[in-house]
């Protein structure tokens, strides 16, 4: 059967045979490159089209349906109409950071790309502490959107992005002790481990309550760490016109926006990787015939489906929740989201040493 | 108690933002559901008495039932109607006033009805037309009597 | 709610220089511009008048002079009376109303830069609508405006 | 580079929302001081569309100047038009037939309703809720068809003349009319279930904006921005218009007087505004659908006065007459003037996401507030 491990295992082989082990190195690190922004072009078209109709089906209307069949191909004009857009740089301000601004969104987002592993061994790079370097890489993001704050000279900007700090930096607590759940029980810090310890049953069934509260407390604070609605305060449209991209246009808003866009893919993707069971297929406990029906379906279908399953649920929240406040937005972390996970900690500690899960 | 208030709140709380999801997930599964039109491809057909344009109104004979009487001119609270007379020679010899040409500037009329109102005859009546976008402005002042159009007999 | 020949009765209490005119289907009240606010105050405060809710307040132009008309009702009442005052077209001037009805102090920059009409004591007395180097009175009968978009 | 951002001597932010904002909802401009994200001082800045519509008007016939109301209070200009109708009947004592004292009363509660909706669709995409407002639309639609049908024009009917209604009702008004308040009862609940049940809106809403009886009274606030404080100010029951005092209604009053309360208020007044429709829908009296009057229209010397309750609030149509052919002066009281004057008071101390919550309970329409 072809799977990807399957192509990049020749890929591998093929290379290392023709070339110096030095040059098959530098090969497949721009291979790997290029996919990695293939892949982030594919997913702004495919994860904003779908946004576009999700929303259109929620609001009892059509959505895109004039550009191409069933208006597929919408988002190629837009794009197209962005990259033919002037970029302006407005005066006063401060012109290096405004320009590197997107840029570093955008390096921060393809950064955390790298542990995620798509399908059965297909995995950029298999790190022993996936997910400390997760969480710990996910937040340089809030560093870009500072910048772009700042340096647009716009008291909008300046607020928006003053309030993204706030929030990025508030919500990775609950957002990084709910992962620490599941590390708890896989007893594992590598990415490919803790998918391999879901191997007779997602964690999300098998944990227990301490796992469900973890995966809605997860879904909650990634929500909020993408600046998603209910918590996108850094761009609240009705409050700050477009908060901290108010003066970015052209391509490099399309940056800001296609950031937002890989955020959400990669934040649902880990949530699918620790609570899902990543490309693991349904298993359930020594069921072997049901498992080995499951295993027929590819595991990267398996990952593709769970964390589209993620953004559809996140978007879910954005066409129907109205907008935090900010000092709501603070209280809903420190008075209710942290101590409930902080307890949750304590009983799935509790439960991992006893051994009471499946 | 502190903690059984603590934790009704925060059922309370999810409970409501659930049943919001519900109302929206049940919009996102039953497509039945969307209203809309797809403008140019579905032209709206318009009510009776949509006022959308002044029109006149001929016969077939290109007649029309303006006297010129200038009613609507006074009628009209922006100046968007102007009526140019002339004088027409009956057969007697006589000189007969008429109209010469009904101007009608649409970019100032507001479609408030009160020409239609105050014309003694009938001539002028709304039309359903609703779309008047131009590229030049120019175009919108008309002149609503057909070319050689002239007034039917039986209207005094 | 009050009857009108009572409530004109207690106005001509309160101050006798007070004229009323007839007909119309509101109380009006002439009252001169410097008792003015002396009279309004007494009427929003007395327990029995209670004019607390100001519902209208303008200027007409009249050429020969200006006159500010307040349109006063009493929520508790239900009684309504409208105090006018004349003022000198030249110099007119008034004294505020805008702490006895806080709905006084936007409505009176109002007419401050429709009519020219003062306002002492105010605590805002800005352009409200118009431009900061807008000249004259617009809604004055003599105004004369030099683009005159809205004659026809 | 970035001396600008800290402007006056306190070290206070001054932000201009405005006049082109996503949440002024036209051409408002606020000047706000910030302390941080809270709010110190607003200062509103208006006219930027000002059209000078009392002056227009005393050049304006009485026939004429009717129509220029519309572009006031877009929202309400079924009203607005009535009300000035109601003032010229007034001057020229015309008795207006029955028949189109109920066509007018139905037609102002289809536009009551249909500015509530469109409203509720705003006020949540205020405090960032998008699908309300799209819900909304479909109810107007609705409600623009049957006015369309009738009146001829979807927002700017301009129905109202002096002596009655320009032109009889449609025969398919009522059977519309009709479907359409079932159709809507039954949507009624889902806005409850979308927007007024959720613990997100209810939290931005709530304690948020809050003005005193008193002070609602003192700032001249109307309609449901007072009703909602406690004060008893609908026109329709304090000095009934029209065939207001044939119908029976509750008058709406809330004692919260935050934006919660003003979201409640309107909220049931759309329930009232059912209610009134059904009991006059199907009893509208045989007749002529306008008095008659003459072809030119002088109203004797003397002052005019006519209140009506809109759907923001207290509408005054103040008319000086000198016996010509034209009004000599025209003051127009509108409830959106009023009830921004309270904006500075009810926002102070609070936070620039309740600015915006705040400014969309007011329901403030920007042509209302410049004229």
């Amino acid at each position: 059967m072809i799977s990807f491990e399957y192509i990049a295992d020749n890929i591998d082989k093929w290379l290392n045979n023709t070339f110096s082990p030095w040059l098959a190195l530098t090969i497949e690190f721009v291979i790997v490159g290029v996919l990695c922004i293939g892949l982030f072009a594919v997913l702004g078209l495919v994860l904003i089209m779908m946004e576009r109709k999700v929303s259109a089906y929620m609001q009892v209307r059509l959505g895109p349906n004039r550009v191409g069949p069933k208006g597929m191909f919408q988002t190629v004009a837009d794009t197209l109409k962005l990259l033919v857009k002037e970029g302006l740089t407005p005066a006063g301000s401060d012109k290096f950071l405004f320009n590197l601004a997107p840029f570093v969104v955008m390096i921060a987002a393809m950064l955390v790309l790298a542990p995620i592993a798509f399908a059965k061994n297909f995995q950029i790079w298999d790190i022993n502490i996936g997910v400390l370097y997760v969480s710990a890489v996910s937040s340089i993001g809030v560093i870009g959107i500072l910048m772009a704050g700042w340096a647009s000279n716009n008291k909008y900007s300046l607020l928006g992005a003053m309030r993204s700090g706030a929030q990025i930096v508030s919500y990775e607590l609950s957002a990084g002790l709910s992962i620490l759940v599941v590390v708890i029980f896989t007893g594992d810090l590598s990415i490919s481990q803790i998918i391999e310890s879901q191997q007779t049953g997602w964690w999300i069934f098998r944990g227990h309550i301490p796992m469900l509260i973890a995966f809605i407390i997860f879904i909650i604070a990634v929500t909020a760490e993408t600046n998603r609605a209910p918590f996108d305060l850094a761009e609240a449209e009705s409050e700050l016109t477009a908060g901290f991209h108010t003066e970015y246009s052209g391509m490099k808003f399309a940056l800001f926006f296609l950031a937002e866009y890989v955020n959400i893919f990669i934040v649902c993707a880990i949530g699918a990787t620790l609570f899902l069971g990543g490309w693991m297929p349904l298993h359930i406990g020594n069921w072997e015939a049901f498992n080995s029906i499951m295993d027929w379906i590819p595991s990267s279908l398996w990952f593709v489906g769970k964390t589209f399953f993620l953004i559809f649920v996140i978007m879910w929240f954005r066409w129907t929740f109205p907008r935090l406040r900010i000092d709501q937005l603070l209280n809903l972390e420190w008075k209710y989201l942290l101590p409930i996970s902080m307890f949750n900690l304590l009983l799935a500690t509790l439960i991992a040493i006893q051994g009471w899960y499946f | 108690m502190f903690i059984t208030q603590y934790i009704k709140e925060v059922f309370t709380g999810v409970k409501s933002l659930l049943i919001g999801m519900r109302r929206t997930g049940y919009y996102f599964t039953h497509h039945k559901e969307i209203i809309t039109q797809q403008y140019p491809n579905e032209i709206p057909v318009m009510a009776e008495r949509f006022k959308g344009e002044v029109i006149m109104l001929h016969d077939q004979n290109n007649e029309h039932a303006c006297t010129g009487c200038t009613a609507c001119e006074l009628a009209c609270p922006n100046a968007t109607i102007k009526i140019v007379t002339k004088f027409d020679i009956t057969p007697e010899g006589k000189k007969k006033k008429a109209i010469d040409k009904f101007v009608y500037h649409l970019e100032l009329c507001t479609l408030c009805n009160l020409c239609i109102e105050a014309c003694p005859t009938g001539a002028i009546k709304m039309g359903q037309n609703f779309e008047h976008s131009v590229f030049n402005r120019a175009e919108l002042t008309k002149v609503l009597n057909k070319p050689g159009s002239k007034v039917r007999d039986d209207v005094e | 709610m009050m009857e009108r020949e009572a409530l004109q009765a207690q106005i001509t209490a309160i101050n006798a220089n007070v004229t009323f005119e007839e007909g119309g289907e509101m109380l009006n009240a002439f009252v001169d511009p410097k008792e003015c606010r002396d009279l309004l105050q007494t009427l929003h405060n007395m327990d029995d008048l209670a004019f607390d809710y100001m519902f209208c307040l303008t200027c007409v132009d009249w050429k020969t002079h200006l006159t500010m008309v307040y349109h006063l009702e009493s929520t508790k009442h239900r009684h309504v009376v409208v105090i006018k005052s004349k003022l000198d077209r030249e110099n007119p001037e008034i004294d505020t109303m805008s702490d006895i009805w806080r709905t006084a102090e936007l409505l009176e920059r109002e007419v401050y830069e429709l009519f020219g009409v003062r306002f002492i004591n105010h605590p805002d007395l800005r352009k409200l609508l118009l431009s900061d180097e807008w000249e004259g009175w617009p809604l004055r009968k003599d105004y004369e405006d030099p683009i005159n978009m809205i004659k026809l | 580079m970035l001396e600008e951002i800290a402007v006056n001597d306190t070290g206070d932010l001054i932000i201009n929302v405005g006049p082109q904002h996503p949440s002024t909802h036209g051409v408002l401009h606020l000047i706000i001081t910030l302390n941080g994200e809270t709010i110190k001082n607003i200062d509103p800045n208006l006219g930027y569309i000002h059209r000078s519509i009392e002056k227009m008007c005393e050049s304006l016939s009485y026939r004429q100047f009717i129509y220029v109301t519309s572009r006031m209070d877009y929202l309400s200009s079924h009203i607005n038009n009535h009300a000035c109708a109601l003032t010229v009947e007034k001057g020229l004592q015309i008795e207006v037939p029955e028949r189109a004292q109920y066509i007018r009363v139905i037609m102002d509660e289809l536009t009551r309703l249909a500015s509530h909706q469109l409203w509720w669709g705003a006020a949540a995409m205020d405090v960032g809720a998008l699908t309300p407002f799209f819900h909304a639309f479909r109810e107007r639609e609705m409600i623009n068809e049957i006015m369309e049908e009738t009146c001829g024009a979807r927002l700017t009917m301009n129905y109202n003349v002096p002596g009655g209604v320009m032109a009889d009702i449609h025969p398919d008004f009522q059977r519309k009319t009709k479907a359409f308040l079932a159709f809507f009862k039954d949507k009624l609940p889902e806005y409850d279930e979308l927007v007024t049940g959720n613990i997100i809106f209810q939290n931005r809403m709530k304690d948020i904006g809050i003005i005193s009886k008193e002070d609602a009274i003192s700032y001249g606030c109307s309609g449901p921005t007072a009703r909602a404080s406690g004060v008893s100010c609908d026109i329709r029951k304090t000095h009934p218009y029209s065939i207001y005092d044939k119908v029976q209604f509750d008058e709406v009053l809330e004692t919260t007087g935050d934006s919660f309360g003003r979201y409640l208020v309107r909220m049931q007044e759309m329930r009232q505004s059912i209610h009134i429709i059904e009991q006059l829908i199907d009893n509208i009296p045989e007749g002529d659908f306008q008095a008659k009057t003459k072809a030119v229209l002088k109203l004797p010397k003397g002052e005019f006065y006519t209140r009506v309750e809109t759907a923001r609030g207290e509408l005054g149509v103040y008319i000086v007459s000198e016996g010509g052919l034209t009004p000599y002066r025209i003051k127009f009281r509108s409830p959106g003037f009023s009830n921004l004057s309270a904006l500075n008071h009810m926002a102070k101390g609070q936070k620039i996401g309740d600015m915006v919550a705040i400014m969309a309970t007011l329901d403030l329409v920007i042509p209302d507030i410049d004229r």
